[in-house]
Formats: structure tokens, C-alpha cells, sequence
């Protein structure tokens, strides 16, 4: 298999700050499925913010899609960003737009034809518990159901790599759970997920997943797993 | 370039649908597309006027030739009509008869009460054919032939009205150009306040991997079509009143009227307006939306 | 009711500091006021200009007398002014003298030409006291002691002038309350604006308790500044080309520009512009705030 | 001990839709702390919506403060909205302030003189752990940190009645066992606690805690000893 992210001695600092993370180096395999950890103001989102390309590293080099893309030119990143499924932590859904046409939205800016939209869609919908909330904007939905509009845009159009930050924050635990048995199928399926999380009860619930665990912006890899990953089985296609 | 024209921008509505902004702006567009183009026509109606009475008008002047005697005088102004129609930058060199001297003077002395025995002067009229010549040479030639002849230039007449005229039209200009400056700073006004309404909307788009233009062709679809809409608007507003004003001023001003009217070329320029408008708010826009745009990686 | 002049509500900076709407905003309001003062400016003189014509000048009249036998024009002449100044509704009944009535000739026929036998007209000017009479009365009365006297109203003259005069005033007030309303739609514009964006801000306040005019005031302290700035700039660029032209309309234009220029209280009425627009900035802050808050419970 | 809100037979709907809330009826003691659990989309935050003022029940009445809050004109709501402190589901920060600045935020509102108000918030920011990030927006702050000074806002002003909506989905267990004692110390010393929360297992740290639990709207309470709470035993000033 082959690798899709690699980090090199990656640095990152907002403007003149301090560095928010220091010398993170690993590697991620395509299909692997990655729990983000460690406390509040870690760097969990900001590590995540390099990986949908919001950030550029200020020192260091990333490699994604076999592709150096601390050099690549800004016209080149809306091509890798539609390769990319994200789950923002405090969702950024568009207001004015209903659950379904959110959710639609990564299809309908990738191009994809209307009716195939419609039934990708409402197939999601459903199965994230939302096919009575299809046409409710935002502003109307509960903090949860916000929640899982926010995973079903991610996953919409089968992205390569998908991120996502505390994704459960706002669910009950049964629907945690759901949540992350959708994102374990769509890795079953081939997809590399990346998950930062604060629900550690949560993490048992995929045991082929690795850990990149964060300390004040540093990162705890006492046995090298992360630099140095074995390989990642060949998922079965059984969804 | 046409990129705002692709139908999917609108159909997926990415942006609220709907009237921005309240739908305030068509009509402030509108009115100030309406206040450049009276600005514009005024400028363009002044300058015809100056340019009639510095041209045409001015460049005429009249030699008074008044001498009792009527048989010296017939000679002198004979004399003097010979040397100005022999000068070469001289055109319209035309003697008053007496009947026309008469219809001058008779609304001040009642008609019938001038008699054969009333001593008029003679009059010829001449016209420099480009500017103003050598006034000065044309004086000391017919004094030459006539001791007593005397010379009116129309310009020392026209001139103080040329003067505010002139400053009129350079006014009407500056308020044109500060209007349409205004309407660009009010787009702009207009754009920032969407982005900053519509900025989680937008940096969304981006992190989903939307491309740059098709964001861009989002705003600048809705603001071209409310800068048409306003400047169609303004523009018809515009040409209905300097239409009206222009009939009125050619019913009631007659002759100065003519002169104060627009060239098809000044129509067609007022006809512009619109479309410039239009394309002054597409550019603000893009401008705008371009440097938010690059404020995310 | 000054509420926005609580030091806590800038002191504490509820909404963001610095520059609002990029620092255009006062800038727009000093261009919008800056038309509206000229347009009243201009309303005002041409109203003046106006009621010189259609008053002053259109209420006065001549009669000449015609007549070649100087003792029966005397006669005639002196019968006519007294029965003119009989009249009550007449005043400023005068009698050109021989001299007035030569200078007006002169430039015609040139000066020294005029002798004793030439037979001029007598003239009597007389204006109605208010409004126009009954010309037709004065007409009779007038040929019965003078068959071939004759009157010339001025009106007749000045009548197109003055409608021109009229339509220019009328549009110089329209074009003057259409920017006054365009001002307000802009600001508006600024203000809807501004609470879309800071909506949040003011959302969270009202949930802490903020009580309506504590918010409402954090609006138009700010707009209230931007309103009063851009009114001073424009009112003062406004005056500014008023003085210009008006200095210039001196220069040139002699007379006319006696009847053009503005009463004391044309001016002060033009100093109240930028309060005016100040204030009509603060009402329409304090309707679309009022408007917006009264939307949340 | 006296009563700080009465609902009486309460519904709620919004605008033309189905009822979201209904039928609910409780009691809450001053000095009470209660969680409020259910599934996503049960109910909660429209019943905390209630309970801050930001609607009206579409039936029923509600009495807080000993006042019948559905017929209060709207002019006499900011003076009852001042004595609540309310910890929103998406922390609504106001972005152009500080941290400390928007943790002072009730203070101010309330005309607290300027020398108190920095002694209130920087030993308040000390104690949720924010006194490095003392001047930093809302918009470099990580998803904890907002939470944290979310916290911090709706505690400085000693609220009569503190609503906390799902306060602890974006930090790490320890600092959720971390707010959730600041919110009990606060509670022993006379605050009124209503928390709605899905992690379940913080439930037990707060042991004396009755619980309001929803289930799509309804309230279930088969012992009925929210409709008739025993008296809450007196706090002991001890913090
Ligand atoms: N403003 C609104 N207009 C219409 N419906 C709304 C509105 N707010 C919430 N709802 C609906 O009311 C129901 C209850 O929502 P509420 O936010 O109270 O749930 P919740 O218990 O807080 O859920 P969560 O745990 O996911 O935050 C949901 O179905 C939601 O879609
Ligand atoms: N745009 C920014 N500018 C400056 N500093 C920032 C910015 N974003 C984050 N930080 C700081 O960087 C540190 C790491 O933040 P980050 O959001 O990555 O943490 P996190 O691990 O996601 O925390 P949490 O679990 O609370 O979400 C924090 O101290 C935060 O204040
Ligand atoms: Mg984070
Ligand atoms: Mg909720």
C-alpha cells in the first residue's frame, strides 16, 4: 500500500507566536485509520488544519497524494481539497442552505449529475438519522443533528482522506457509536480516516486503528509505530 | 471571464437567492446612474455652449462706420467691406442694408417715426474663419479708411458669460466623475458587507475545494445584474428628464437652445452610462472578492 | 435619548473599533451632501432668479408714446402718468426723460448723432404692486387719451425665460430630495449591514441581559459620528463651490447674478444640511436597530 | 427553600411544525443541580431556550424568579436575563473581543466598576486555565479553550441560575471532571444548576444531582419526584 500523508519535521506557529506544534514526523498509509489525541490546545486541530490545507507548516515538509504540498502553487489545492472529506469542529454548515443541499454540497461542486445527488443524498440521510430533518436549515437543527449534517457532507463524495475533529462531541453515545462504525465502513472500504477525538472510550471501538497522540503541540510516539508504520492490511470490501 | 454566466452558479445557489442587501442597491445604483447622466448632459450641453459662444459667436465682429455725410459713408464702407473680404482668414462679410439697420433700431423709436432724414450708421459684420485673429491690424486698417469707424467685438460681450459657462461645465464634469466614484465606493461598501455576512459561507466553499472564480462568479453574478438593473434604471430616468428639459428649453429659449443640445455622439455616450456602471460594479466586485479570496490559502 | 453618549458604551467596546465599512461610509454621506447642498443651493437661487422674473421684473410695464408733435406728446404723456399714478394698485409710475431715452438709442446710432429733431418716443415704466393686473383696463384707459400709444408688458419677454427657470428649479429640488432619500437608503444599506454582521455580537448581549437601548446606542453612537463627519465635509466642499460660482456669476455676469444669489436664510438653511443628514443618519440607524431587536424575544 | 422555576404543563413548538417540547412539568429548588439528558434532538436545548429567555412556550406557563415569565412585557426580560448565566452549545464568543473581554462581558453589562471586574476575571481565567491565552480571540483559540471561557462568561457575574448546554463536548475528561466541580462549587454556594449533557458518566461526580431526563419531547420522570421535589438540603459555604 501505498502512503497518502507524510509529515517531515513539520513546525507550526500562528503569525508570531509560539510553535502550536514541533517536529511532527509520520507516516499514513492509504486505508489506515488514525485517532488524533491529547488535551485541549494540544494541536489537534491545528495538526488537522495542515491536512485540509487551510495552513501551510512554517517549517518542515508534507507530502500528500505522493505530492509535496508545502511547494505547490495555490491554483493546485482546490483539486486536493475535493479529495479531502472534512468534519470541522464546530461544523461549518451553510445557513442558508437545508440539511440536504449542505450535505449535497461537495457532490455539486465536484459536478456530479443532479439525480445522482439527489439519491446519494437521501440515502445518507437516512442512514445518519436525518430523513425527516431534509429540508431544515441549520439554524433548526439541534446540536447534534448539526453534527451529523456536518459527517454526511464529509463522506458525500467518498473522499480519499477524511478528517474529522471531535466528531461525537454533540451525540449521545449510542449515536457516537453509529457515527463511528459509518466512518469504519467507509475505511473498510478504502478510505484513510483521521479522527481527533477526546472520547477515549470511543477508540476500542476500532481496534486495527493507530494513535498519534499530542502533547502541547508535540508529538508522544515512544515506539516509533508512526514514523515507521507496518502495513496496513488490505481492507475486505464487505460493506 | 464569462465565467459567472455558467448556469450552475445559480442554480445551486451557493449564495442566498432572493434581494440583497435589502434590494436598496438597484436603486441606489439607479440614482446615481440617473445623477451622473444629468451630470454627464450638462457637462456635455455646457460645453457645446461654450464652445458656441467662444467659437461661433465670438469670432464675429461688427465695424460701425458713423459718418453724417451719406455719400462718404457709402464710400468708406464700401472701401472698408473690400479690404475685409480680401483678407483670407476673414469669411461672412456682410454689410447691413439700411432696411435691416432700421428693423435694429425701430422697437426703440417706434415704428414709422424714422425717416430717410434719421443719419444711421453703416454696418458690416465679418467673421474670423478659425479663433480670433489680429484684431488689432483688422482695427488700424479700417481706421485707416474711416477716422470714425468703430469696431464691437463680440467676444468682449460673450466672454464673462463664455467664463461661467466654462466654469458650469467643469463642475457639471466633477460632479460626474465624483458620482460615479461614489457608486464605485458604494459597491464596494455593499460587496465587503456580503463578504462579511456571507465570509463563513465562503471560506466553507473553499475548504470543500471550490475554485476561486466559480466563488467570485457568485457575487459578481448578483452585483452585475443589480448594477445593470440600477443603471438601466438611472440611465432611462436620466435621458426622459434631459429629453423634457430639452424640449422645454427648445419651446421656450429658441435659439440658445440649438446651441445648448447633444451631438448623436453625446447620446450615444449618455446611452453607455448603464453598461459602464454595470461594468464599474463588476470590476469592484472582482476586485473585492479577489483580494478576500487570497487572504486564504 | 442620548443614550449614545454614555461613556461606557464606547468605553467598553461591545462592537468592534476602527474603521466601519472600510472608512467609506463618511466619505459617500460628505459626496451625498455635497450634491444635496448644491441642489438646494441651486433650487434656492433659481427660485430667487424666478420670482425676480415672474415678480419683479414681469410685473412692470411701458407705455410709449408715439406721437411726432412734441407739444401733444407732451400733453399726452403727462395725461397718461396721471392717470397711471391715480391708480391704486400701481407703483413706481416714472417718466423716462429725454436724456434716459437717448442712451438707451445711442448704442444704435451711434453718439452725437442723436439732434433735437429726432423724434423719440416718450416712455412711462409702472409696475403693479402685487401679482398682474388688469392689463387690458390700462390698455383702454391708456388709448383714450393717446390713440397711438403703445404698451409693452415685460412678461412677455421674460414669460419663456421664466418657465425655463421654473422647470430648472423643480428639477434642482427633485434632484435634491432624491439624494437626501438615496442617503438614506445607503445608510440603511450600511446599517442592515453591519447588524447582519455583528448579529451574533448583538444576539449574545440581548441573551446577557444587554438591554435594547444600550445596543441600539452602540449603533448610533458610531453611524451618528459617520453621519456628522461626511455632512461637515460635504457641506463644506458644497458652500465651498457655491462661494466659487457664486463669486464667479459676480465677476461675469453683472446683474443677473444680483437675483440669483441666496437670502441669509437660504444660507443658513444650507449650514443645517450636514446636521440634517447627521440626524436623518441617527434615525434611520435607530428604525433598522429598533426594528432588528425587537425580532428576538 | 424556595422554588426558582415552575414549569406548569409547558409545550413548545416552533412556528408551524410539530410540538418539540411537551407537557413538561417540574419544579427546580433554589440551590438545585440538574442534569438534563436524552437522546440528540430529545428536546434540550429548546427546554434550556425556555429557561434563558430567548422564547416563549407556546402553551403552559413558566415561572422563574417567582414571576410568571409568560406574560412578563418584553422590557421587563433583561433584568431576569442579567441573573442567569447561560453556557451556549456553540459557545457564541463574540469574535472581536478577548478572552478576557468576553468573559467580562456580564460584568460589564451590569456596571461592575472596571478595578473588580480584572480581579473577577483573571482569578476566573486562572482557575479554568486560560491565563496565558488572556488576550487571544475567540478565533485562535482551540474548541476547548472557547468551551472554557464559554464556562467562564456565564459563571463571573454569580448568576442566580447557571444553564450549561452540553459544556463539556470539546475538552478532555480531566478538564470535564475539572468544570464540572467548578459548576458544583458554584452550585453549593447557592447557584441554581441546570446541565444538559450527553456523558453520561459524568453524571456520578455529582452525587446529590437530580436528573431531568427527555425522550423526543416528553419527559420522563416515573417517579414523578421532579413534579414534587423533597426540599434540597442546605449548601455548606465551604468553597
Ligand atoms: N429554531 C427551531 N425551529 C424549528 N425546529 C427546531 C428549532 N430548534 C430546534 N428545533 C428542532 O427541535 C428538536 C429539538 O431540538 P433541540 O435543539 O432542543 O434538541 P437537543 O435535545 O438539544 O439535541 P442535541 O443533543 O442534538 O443538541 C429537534 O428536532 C430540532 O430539529
Ligand atoms: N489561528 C490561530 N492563531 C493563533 N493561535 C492559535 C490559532 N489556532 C489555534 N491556536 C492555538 O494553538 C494551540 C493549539 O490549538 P488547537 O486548536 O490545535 O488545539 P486542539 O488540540 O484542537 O484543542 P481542543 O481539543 O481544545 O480543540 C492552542 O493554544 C490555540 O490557542
Ligand atoms: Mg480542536
Ligand atoms: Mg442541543
Amino acid at each position: 500500500m501505498s502512503t497518502i500523508v507524510r509529515f517531515d519535521n513539520v513546525g507550526l506557529r500562528y503569525g508570531t507566536g509560539a510553535e502550536v506544534l514541533r517536529d511532527i514526523g509520520f507516516r499514513l498509509e492509504t486505508g489506515a485509520f488514525m485517532f488524533l489525541v491529547g488535551s485541549s490546545g494540544a494541536g489537534k486541530t491545528s495538526l488537522l488544519r495542515l491536512l485540509y490545507l487551510a495552513q501551510r507548516p512554517s517549517r518542515g515538509r508534507i507530502d500528500m497524494f505522493g505530492r509535496d504540498i508545502t511547494s505547490l502553487p495555490r491554483t493546485a489545492l482546490p483539486a486536493l481539497r475535493r479529495r479531502i472529506g472534512v468534519v470541522l469542529q464546530d461544523f461549518r454548515l451553510i445557513e442558508h442552505l437545508t440539511a440536504f443541499d449542505n450535505i449535497a454540497l461537495p457532490l455539486r461542486i465536484a459536478g456530479v449529475h443532479e439525480a445522482e445527488v439527489k439519491a446519494h443524498v437521501d440515502e445518507l440521510m437516512a442512514w445518519v438519522g436525518l430523513a425527516e430533518r431534509r429540508d431544515a436549515r441549520p439554524a433548526v437543527l439541534s446540536g447534534g443533528e448539526q453534527q451529523r449534517v456536518a459527517i454526511a457532507r464529509a463522506v458525500i463524495a467518498r473522499p480519499d482522506i477524511l478528517l474529522a475533529d471531535e466528531p461525537t462531541g454533540n451525540v449521545d453515545p449510542e449515536m457516537a457509536g453509529r457515527l463511528l462504525h459509518l466512518f469504519h465502513e467507509l475505511n473498510r472500504l478504502g478510505t484513510t480516516v483521521v479522527v481527533a477525538t477526546h472520547a477515549l472510550h470511543l477508540m476500542s471501538r476500532v481496534p486495527s486503528a493507530i494513535t498519534l497522540r499530542l502533547d502541547r503541540g508535540e508529538m508522544l510516539d515512544p515506539m516509533g509505530v508512526l514514523r515507521n508504520p507496518p502495513p496496513v492490511e488490505p481492507a475486505e470490501l464487505s460493506l | 471571464m464569462i465565467a459567472w454566466l455558467q448556469p450552475r452558479a445559480q442554480r445551486y445557489r451557493f449564495l442566498p437567492e432572493g434581494r440583497w442587501a435589502g434590494g436598496a442597491l438597484p436603486w441606489i445604483i439607479g440614482m446615481m446612474t440617473f445623477l451622473a447622466t444629468l451630470a454627464l448632459a450638462g457637462g456635455m450641453a455646457l460645453s457645446n455652449g461654450a464652445a458656441a459662444l467662444t467659437g461661433g459667436l465670438s469670432r464675429s465682429f461688427t465695424v460701425q462706420i458713423v459718418e453724417p455725410n451719406p455719400d462718404l459713408k457709402r464710400e468708406q464702407t464700401a472701401a472698408i467691406a473690400a479690404m475685409l473680404r480680401a483678407r483670407a482668414d476673414l469669411a461672412d462679410v456682410v454689410v447691413l442694408g439700411d432696411s435691416e439697420l432700421r428693423a435694429l433700431v425701430e422697437p426703440w423709436l417706434g415704428s414709422g417715426n424714422i425717416g430717410e432724414e434719421l443719419p444711421l450708421p453703416a454696418m458690416i459684420d465679418a467673421r474670423w474663419k478659425t479663433g480670433t485673429g489680429d484684431m488689432a491690424a483688422i482695427d488700424e486698417a479700417v481706421r485707416a479708411l474711416a477716422p470714425t469707424a468703430r469696431i464691437d467685438t463680440h467676444a468682449q460681450w460673450f466672454r464673462p458669460l463664455a467664463g461661467v459657462v466654462e466654469v458650469l461645465k467643469w463642475l457639471a464634469v466633477s460632479i460626474g466623475v465624483l458620482v460615479v466614484a461614489t457608486t464605485a465606493a458604494i459597491v464596494a461598501l455593499s460587496v465587503r458587507a456580503a463578504l462579511s455576512t456571507h465570509g463563513p459561507t465562503i471560506e466553507t466553499l473553499h475548504i470543500m475545494g471550490a475554485e476561486d472564480r466559480t466563488v467570485a462568479a457568485l457575487f459578481e453574478y448578483r452585483y452585475a445584474i443589480q448594477g445593470l438593473v440600477g443603471g438601466v434604471i438611472g440611465a432611462i430616468a436620466g435621458l426622459a428628464v434631459i429629453i423634457v428639459i430639452g424640449n422645454l428649453l427648445g419651446q421656450f429659449g429658441g435659439g440658445l437652445a440649438g446651441e445648448v443640445s447633444l451631438s448623436p455622439l453625446g447620446w450615444t455616450a449618455l446611452a453607455a452610462v448603464p453598461l459602464l456602471v454595470a461594468l464599474l460594479t463588476i470590476l469592484t466586485v472582482r476586485i473585492t472578492v479577489g483580494r478576500r479570496l487570497r487572504q486564504q490559502l
